[in-house]
């Protein structure tokens, strides 16, 4: 697959806007797009082999089933884990870190630690700590910036000086784009005995994610940021804490025995998956991942970094514009401000030129209120986007600010 | 720029964001209300003198884009002066103005320039809840500080 | 529609299976295939206007985000809701129990209570509840079932004399077909003050559901079993029920405020639906609502009643076979088993004509405990069923028995 | 019926899974072992005597398709009488027997009849849970009880 054509594969870049434009897709940091070979998987899943998974003894459930462990083989080698068992499929990272929350501190021996997050989370990596937290006594505190948009690890490893249960850290900011040192972070964290969870939502369709390297306990990651459908999503644990863990939820497929009094469950990752899954979700990950990986990380990396330093490039020059951050290491996506001239009001102003770009708080409030800003405007890269897509962007821009200024 | 932006941001929208009349801080105040958008982030501190049932004085503070800003200042001007029942069926007017799904066009319901401004909002129903965003909360607290006059 | 022909809206039915011959699926209670229109919107959803939702100012974000809101607004009118913020997305009836058992019983107030199933709950209406009982110190006890596999009604009300927090129950028990009449549980348990759960999953796509008739205060079923995706469910809640509950999950576009510190929530349904949506699964639901709707479920429970009670009559007559409950009132699917033919091996036997049907406990360890029974097997109907699918199901089930027997 | 149920079914399986030799309890036993598969119900008790690491005796109860209970009977005909290293060796020569990504025939592994007629499974993967079952369950025990002898 050549990254100069592969706007082709997206069915929904063959169509206008209604503004009657090109659609200029810069939002893929809040979702991306679907190549067709993902979309067609799912069409021929329903078409050809659909049942419900967990072994019944008949054609079509045996190739479901067969089809879903299959995935679940190919996010294992994905992200490297050892073993598919370490494989669990959620709806999303949202539900992943609120499952793993929710079980992990179920017992009195966690009261009096702490939990150390940062302040560049999205809510989905803060507020479900933040409430186990205070459910089960544990302190939350988060690691502060630097001015440059990076995270203070000196002051991180004074945090650590204090009994610490569990460190969860995005890898990739989704509002600064600042890429973190989660290997020294989790490293750190393991020094000290804390269970470390790594937020790979932004990561994992930008460098893919190796867990070995990145050293992490856990690990989440959403289908639809990674070319994938929606609905779906993994949790990675390593295998005997996830055996250890209380299942995130009760129902059907996970369970030994059950009467009316009691219960008791299977391993991982079968323990953890209760209910009827998001199966046509998880074969479109699966093919959502066999397109990241034709194309390649190195490809797809080196085409949004080049894109990224051309807008940054670009954005230098305009008057009245702040970037958030000025990180070294930065994945594919840029926040500004402009003075007198609102987020929003931009994004409806670049709307009518078929532009979409992200404005609002990006779900990061502890971010915006420290840079002291009530939103910002983002533009983020995906496999699709081309030096067309960046031009475009500029000249609009370079339109509201004669319209609004 | 196309017609659909330049009737939603007409001179109206984009003189009254500028329009720096109501913003600030009261000395006393009868009512502080906080209008507050929880996806966008805009945000405005409205404070108020209600006396004998009459809006004496309003003042806000906060920040928004240039319609939820443009749509306070309006709500400012109008009101001042106002008792409650015509407070509310200022807004109840306001409120279909901007409402996509009303009956009635927007000329049918005012003739007002300034607030017909904001019936371009009708076309773009992502930004209605920039427009409304303080009269939402401004009828909210009304109608409990004043249910004898509200019909809901 | 004409359900004679409607098997042809059912592409998976083109095709022949492995062994040569046609599909003949008969386990729909475990998941309904999907009509071509439920496909479609998949398709057209990701080909032609994807994004993700939650109030982005661009195009498609705001035409994803209007489906979405009009989807809601459809499984209001579907169910009966009395407002579409009644209506919380969740990824099938696994989750919404699991997500409200975990939410409810959130202060001490409930301690001594007791919850109430019954002894044919599907294990997902069963050990959520189970867990939190223990969790918070209420008694979980079961409305014991007749021989003749209906609820014992008497025994249920002398139940209801203790303290009740909660009475949750299955609509239609997924191995004896039994209708529960939940119209008169859920009236007995708000007479004294319970809050009521109805587990609608086989319910929905039978005979719809009316939570006005039912008289419950939640409600839950999945998309799967309705003709529509996985990874789609549906938890309805009175809304000022829905409002008290603590958030069932934390993220992005369920919050008000967040610092480090504390968070505040909006109001349902946004207050119980955290990150991303599974919004093509949202979409799908839409169109397999409409399908049902289209067909009438006046015309689908009369053809599956028929079928059904075809079946039972030529069932009547096989020696050695034994069929699960003897209630008036049936969904349209039978259990049985045959002495010395065990499901599994039947169920091996009869795939070999293209023919499924599901062998096990199907989720239901007490009920098949109080049968005495390790597995029975199950067979089901949906709307593409017909005539010839009983009639080489019984010639199958004949051959088998010269095989085995 | 066709060729494939034929020979997943052959009359060593009908036939033994029929077979009530080993079905019932010994007076007194030192190993029990359950072996229960969650997913489908089937669940045989297992009662074993060791004695100087050799398996003197075994008798099961239990139920469960014909392919699980012809396989407990045969892993009782065949495990009667070894030490503790030849009970291994069976179990992993069966294992890989029933196992569809083996490297080898089955006839490359055994000439046993008995052991052969489980051979079938690999083309039933969904089936193979049920001819292991018992199997697996001694294998995970025994390399418990004789870890010397294990070489996992
Ligand atoms: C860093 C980060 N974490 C978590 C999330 C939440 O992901 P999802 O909405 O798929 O659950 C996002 C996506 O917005 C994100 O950018
Ligand atoms: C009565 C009943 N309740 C709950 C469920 C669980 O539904 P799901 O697997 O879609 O979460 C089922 C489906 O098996 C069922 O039949």
């Amino acid at each position: 697959m050549n990254i100069k054509s592969i706007k082709s594969e997206f069915p929904i870049f063959r169509q206008k806007t209604p503004a009657g434009t090109d659609l200029i897709y810069l939002d893929s940091a809040s979702s991306t797009q679907k190549p067709q070979s993902v979309i067609d998987s799912i069409t021929e899943f329903y078409s050809s082999h659909y049942a419900n998974t967990g072994r019944a003894s008949y054609w079509p459930a045996t190739e479901s089933t067969r089809q879903v462990e299959q995935v679940r083989k190919n996010v294992q080698q994905f992200i490297g884990a050892k073993s598919e068992t370490e494989v669990v499929f959620t709806s999303g990272t949202t539900d992943s870190i609120n499952k793993l929350a929710n079980s992990i501190f179920n017992s009195d021996l966690w009261k009096g630690r702490q939990i150390i997050v940062s302040e560049m989370e999205h809510h989905a990596n803060l507020v479900p700590w933040q409430i186990e937290a205070e459910r089960h006594g544990l302190n939350l505190v988060a690691i502060p910036l630097l001015d440059s948009g990076e995270l203070d690890l000196v002051a991180y490893k004074e945090l650590l000086e204090k009994p610490t249960a569990l460190v969860a850290i995005t890898a990739i900011s989704n509002v600064l784009g600042t890429i973190n040192d989660v290997n020294k972070i989790c490293r750190l964290a393991k020094a000290v005995g804390a269970i470390t969870f790594v937020d790979a939502a932004q990561l994992a369709p930008y460098a893919g994610v190796n867990v070995e390297y990145l050293c992490c306990d856990f690990l989440s990651f959403s289908g639809h940021k990674l070319y994938g459908p929606t609905g779906i999503g993994v949790l990675y644990g390593k295998q005997d804490l996830l055996n250890q863990l209380p299942p995130f939820a009760f129902g059907g497929g996970m369970i030994t025995e059950v009467d009316i009094e009691g219960s008791s469950f299977r391993d991982s990752p079968f323990r953890h998956e209760a209910g009827t899954l998001n199966i046509a979700g998880i074969i479109g990950l699966g093919a959502a991942i066999d397109f990241v990986e034709e194309v390649g990380f190195e490809t797809i990396q080196s085409h949004e970094d080049e894109l990224t330093i051309d807008l940054l490039n670009r954005l230098a020059d305009i008057e009245g514009l702040k970037i958030l951050g000025e990180q070294d290491r930065r994945g594919p996506l840029i926040s500004f401000t402009i003075d007198g001239l609102h987020p929003h009001d931009l994004s409806t102003y670049l709307n009518e030129s078929g532009i979409c770009v992200r404005a609002g708080h990006h779900c990061a409030q502890p971010l915006m209120k420290k840079y002291q800003i009530p939103a910002s405007t983002r533009v983020s890269f995906g496999v699709y986007n081309d030096m067309n897509d960046v031009e475009q962007f500029i000249k609009a821009l370079k339109g509201a600010y004669e319209f609004f200024l | 720029m196309n017609d659909r932006l330049k009737s939603l941001y007409q001179t109206v929208i984009l003189t009254k964001a500028k329009d720096k009349k109501f913003v600030g801080q009261l000395e006393s105040y009868t009512h502080s209300i906080t209008a507050y958008n929880p996806l966008c982030g805009d945000k405005y501190e409205l404070q108020i003198i209600v006396e004998d049932d009459v809006v004496k004085s309003l003042k806000y503070n906060g920040s928004g884009c240039s319609i939820s800003k443009a749509s306070t200042t309006v709500l400012c001007e109008k009101l001042e002066g106002c008792n409650a029942q015509q407070v509310l069926s200022g807004i109840a007017e306001f409120m279909e103005i901007v409402d996509s799904d009303a009956s009635r066009n927007a000329e049918e319901i005012t003739k007002n320039e300034e607030l017909l401004a904001f019936a371009a909002a009708r076309e773009f129903p992502e930004r209605k809840s920039c427009a409304d965003l303080s009269w939402k909360e401004l009828q909210k607290q009304f109608n409990q500080l004043f249910p004898y006059h509200s019909k809901e």
